[in-house]
């Protein structure tokens, strides 16, 4: 057996005045979509965030592609993370295009105007690569941040509500985006709230609450 | 750290550089105020410049009326007939340092603005060092 | 809040310099004016000494992470602030009848005046976190770039031929100042020097109070455990 | 990717967004020409006294005004921007060195205009202007470099719009004064050489603080 993608044992993320994650014990293998639900407020970005190696924790430790969380080696793997977070990550003057090719051309380390423009062609964008992504809609933007996964091709698929406002067919590009990952290995985590459309798509589900994963679903 | 060596070790050299230069070499001239014997015969300054003038008041000079006071300065070399708008402050003296603010016609310095300069001496009463010409010693 | 050694030291030589400025004679020109330096001395040098503490301790935070080292800079930097000020409000009294005016562009006042700018947004920037952690990280850094700039400033400022007087007792040759009153002075900054150590302690034990009460609280609150199911709209069953 | 091919690409990225913004060249100039502007008003029409102060107008307009203009690429990209750079593999230096160089060019280019409004407003004597050429680079880049530090320092902060200019401003008084008194030299015919040196010095260690921190900056995200 392959060692897990992502393994955190008893990680702990402390906050003034509150405690957000208690002491989360996860494992991602290789291969697998997981499904993470948990009520409003109960710490998914943030859980989502420290599997990103954008947040240390404040205790626990946790393996993240082979890399010790809190070291040095994170620096490491971090381009073999995808992340579709709540915000846009888009810079608002720029145009849709312009927005994937920027990410594009540094995660690749060269121009990559023709992988941007195909990746615009797939994801349905190709007419609207001129258009402004502050001038865009929420489902657009979206599109975008899939079209840059398509580009980076993680081994570490993180998407936290990516889902919202998109139309069934953009829905079929996030199933496509979670069987390219774990076809080639890889593991995808998926925060969100309605189990029924999420269910097809993974092959188990976590649930986070009182800052603990509280249930497991096969 | 170490990709930046490339980066660092120019600058903190480039930095030497220019410190050693700035503390060795430079002798611009910086002034806050002028002395007598740089405005006295300088023809380039005009009746509209406005600068400052510091020195020693000239023991015996001072004399006032009501809204003026006349007094000398003097760097020991020259010395400037100035003619102050005001009373004087307190610590206004024979023989303290002074730093007026105006303009110069050739004769007369007008004056509208006085700051005495303190010098580094405290001295008690009956410590019995204290005379004008000690305090200030010529420069 | 019991009363420890440090405390009694600090009020003890307190007191003693404060009998100290006022039975030592007054001076020959300034008259009981000059007595203001017992404080205004005192206090400038107590701004370059919590500045000095401040940069250590980021300087130490950074090294290894420990949030004593934060606390202690930024309590240096809170007193050091007050200090600051009061030796700007006490040069001024002194200054408007001794210079005349009460602020002149003089290259010591600049530098202060400008030191106590830099540290009033050192001090907002602590406010503005409420996570230690964060706040101890920035602000180290902060403090240490703050600092590398005080030299530059002092220089740039001196460059303008200042008014203030040259340095009365730190001079190689023989100090311009009667016996008498430098014992006044010296009693004075070893009072006020005392008075930042027992300050800075306090400081920095309430503010390790304060986040361990942050703490304390976490203990009892997760993240999501103070919100329920809406109770209208039949969602609940 | 090498460092300086990164830095290229996140500075034209960046530039662009800005321009396209055009938050500098419509907003920040005109009001700082509207500053510029109001000054003679309050201190009332005295031509020689306004040839006088001047260059020193200028340049606190300069530094006050363009506070607002480092500020502009912490308030303009948002935080989420940030993590997918990270996430993409670019180099916290890089982003330092990228954002303080559209910063700079942006400096530059608002300084050059409310030159050309001080020049028109004011008509300062100046007669070795072209010393001008070595002293607007040499300020617009310190101040874009404290900028740059201050909103790193400041990120994710509620408060930080009002923060950064707090901070900012009197660390960058020796900038002030380096550049102000090198005009002033200019105009009265003495060395500035000094000034110049002065200012040289606080871009270098600003340059090294910038690098040394970049990365602890990045990680204490949060």
């Amino acid at each position: 057996m392959t060692s897990p993608t992502v393994s955190l044992r008893s990680v702990a993320v402390r906050k003034p005045g509150s405690l957000i994650l208690r002491s989360v014990d996860l494992d991602l293998a290789p291969g697998s979509a997981t499904a993470l639900f948990g009520a409003n407020g109960s710490g998914k970005t943030t859980l989502l965030r420290v599997v990103a190696t954008l947040l240390r924790p404040s205790s626990g430790s946790g393996v993240v592609l082979g890399a010790d969380l809190g070291t040095a080696a994170v620096d490491g793997v971090r381009r073999r993370i995808g992340l579709v977070g709540h915000e846009p990550a888009l810079y608002p003057n720029l145009t849709l295009g312009e927005n994937l090719e920027l990410a594009a051309s540094i995660a690749l380390g060269r121009p990559a105007t023709a992988e941007a423009q195909d990746a615009l062609q797939q994801v349905g964008l190709a007419g609207a690569a001129d258009r402004r992504a502050s001038r865009s809609s929420n489902g657009m933007r979206r599109r975008i941040e899939f079209a840059r996964l398509l580009i980076l091709a993680p081994d570490l698929l993180l998407l936290d509500e990516a889902h919202v406002g998109l139309d069934p067919e953009a829905w079929l590009l996030v199933g496509h985006l979670i069987e390219e990952v774990t076809g080639r290995g890889g593991s995808a985590l998926i925060v969100a709230h309605e189990e029924e459309r999420i269910r097809p798509l993974v092959d188990g589900a976590v649930t986070l609450g009182d800052g603990v994963i509280t249930g497991h679903q096969e | 750290m170490k990709r930046y060596r490339a980066f660092l070790i120019p600058a903190a050299g480039l930095l030497a550089i220019l410190v050693g230069f700035l503390m060795f070499n430079i002798r611009d001239n910086l002034v806050y105020y002028k002395v007598p014997d740089e405005v006295v015969g300088d023809a380039s300054i005009l009746v509209s410049d406005r600068f400052r003038l510091g020195g020693q008041v000239v023991p015996g000079s001072i004399s006032s009326d009501e809204s003026t006071v006349t007094f000398s300065v003097t760097d020991g070399k020259q010395t400037m007939v100035i003619v102050h708008q005001g009373a004087p402050q307190q610590l206004f003296q024979e023989g303290v340092g002074v730093v007026v603010e105006g303009t110069w016609d050739g004769d007369v310095f007008s004056s509208d603005s006085m700051i005495i300069k303190h010098d580094e001496q405290y001295r008690t009463d009956d410590g019995g060092v204290y005379t004008p010409e000690q305090r200030y010693p010529d420069e | 809040m019991k009363a420890r050694p440090l405390d009694i030291a600090a009020v003890g030589t307190l007191a003693t310099a404060f009998v100290a400025g006022l039975v030592v004679p007054p001076d020959a020109v300034q008259g009981d004016l000059q007595r203001i330096m017992y404080v205004h001395v005192p206090s400038a040098w107590l701004a370059y000494l919590s500045f000095t503490v401040t940069l250590v301790a980021s300087v130490a935070y950074l090294r290894w992470r420990s949030l004593r080292w934060d606390r202690i800079a930024g309590a240096a930097a809170e007193v050091g602030v007050v200090f600051t000020g009061l030796a700007l409000a006490t040069g001024m009294i002194w200054g408007k009848p001794v210079w005349g005016v009460w602020w002149t562009w003089d290259a010591r006042l600049v530098l202060t005046a400008v030191m106590f700018f830099v540290y009033l947004g050192y001090l907002a920037l602590r406010r503005s976190f409420d996570d230690p952690e964060l706040r101890a990280h920035r602000s180290a850094v902060l403090g240490v770039v703050a600092v590398l700039q005080i030299p530059i400033v002092h220089f740039s400022v001196t460059w303008w031929r200042g008014l203030h007087q040259p340095p009365t007792v730190l001079r190689p040759d023989n100090p311009q100042i009667d016996a008498p009153l430098l014992f006044a002075l010296l009693m004075s900054v070893a009072a006020f020097t005392v008075v930042f150590a027992a300050l800075v302690k306090r400081r920095s034990e309430i503010t390790a109070k304060e986040d361990e009460a942050l703490r304390f609280q976490e203990a009892g609150a997760t993240a999501g455990s103070d919100i329920t199911a809406p109770t209208i709209g039949g969602g609940s069953s | 990717m090498n460092l300086r091919n990164q830095i290229a690409t996140l500075m034209r990225y960046e530039l662009r967004d800005e321009l396209r913004g055009g938050e500098v060249g419509f907003v920040v100039l005109p009001f700082g020409v509207v500053a510029l502007l109001t000054i003679p008003m309050a201190i009332g029409i005295d031509t020689p006294l306004l040839q006088r102060i001047g260059p020193g107008i200028y340049w606190s307009i300069i530094l006050l005004f363009g506070v607002l203009v480092t500020q502009r690429h912490s308030s303009l990209a948002p935080p989420a921007t940030r993590d997918m750079l990270r996430l993409a593999g670019a180099d916290p230096v890089a982003r330092f060195a990228a954002t303080t160089l559209a910063t700079f060019l942006l400096l530059l280019a608002f300084e050059v205009g409310a030159g050309f409004a001080t020049m028109a407003l004011y008509d300062p004597a100046l007669d070795s202007w072209w010393w001008l050429a070595a002293l607007l680079p040499l300020t617009a880049a310190g101040l874009s470099m404290i900028g740059t530090i201050a909103g790193n320092i400041a990120s994710g902060l509620e408060a930080r719009t009002s923060l950064v200019p707090l901070i900012v401003v009197p660390i960058a008084v020796p900038l002030l004064l380096g550049a102000a008194q090198a005009t002033e030299g200019l105009r009265v015919g003495a060395g500035i050489l000094r000034w110049l040196l002065l200012l040289a010095i606080v871009d270098t260690v600003l340059a090294v603080a910038g690098v040394l921190t970049a990365r602890s900056l990045e990680e204490s995200a949060a």
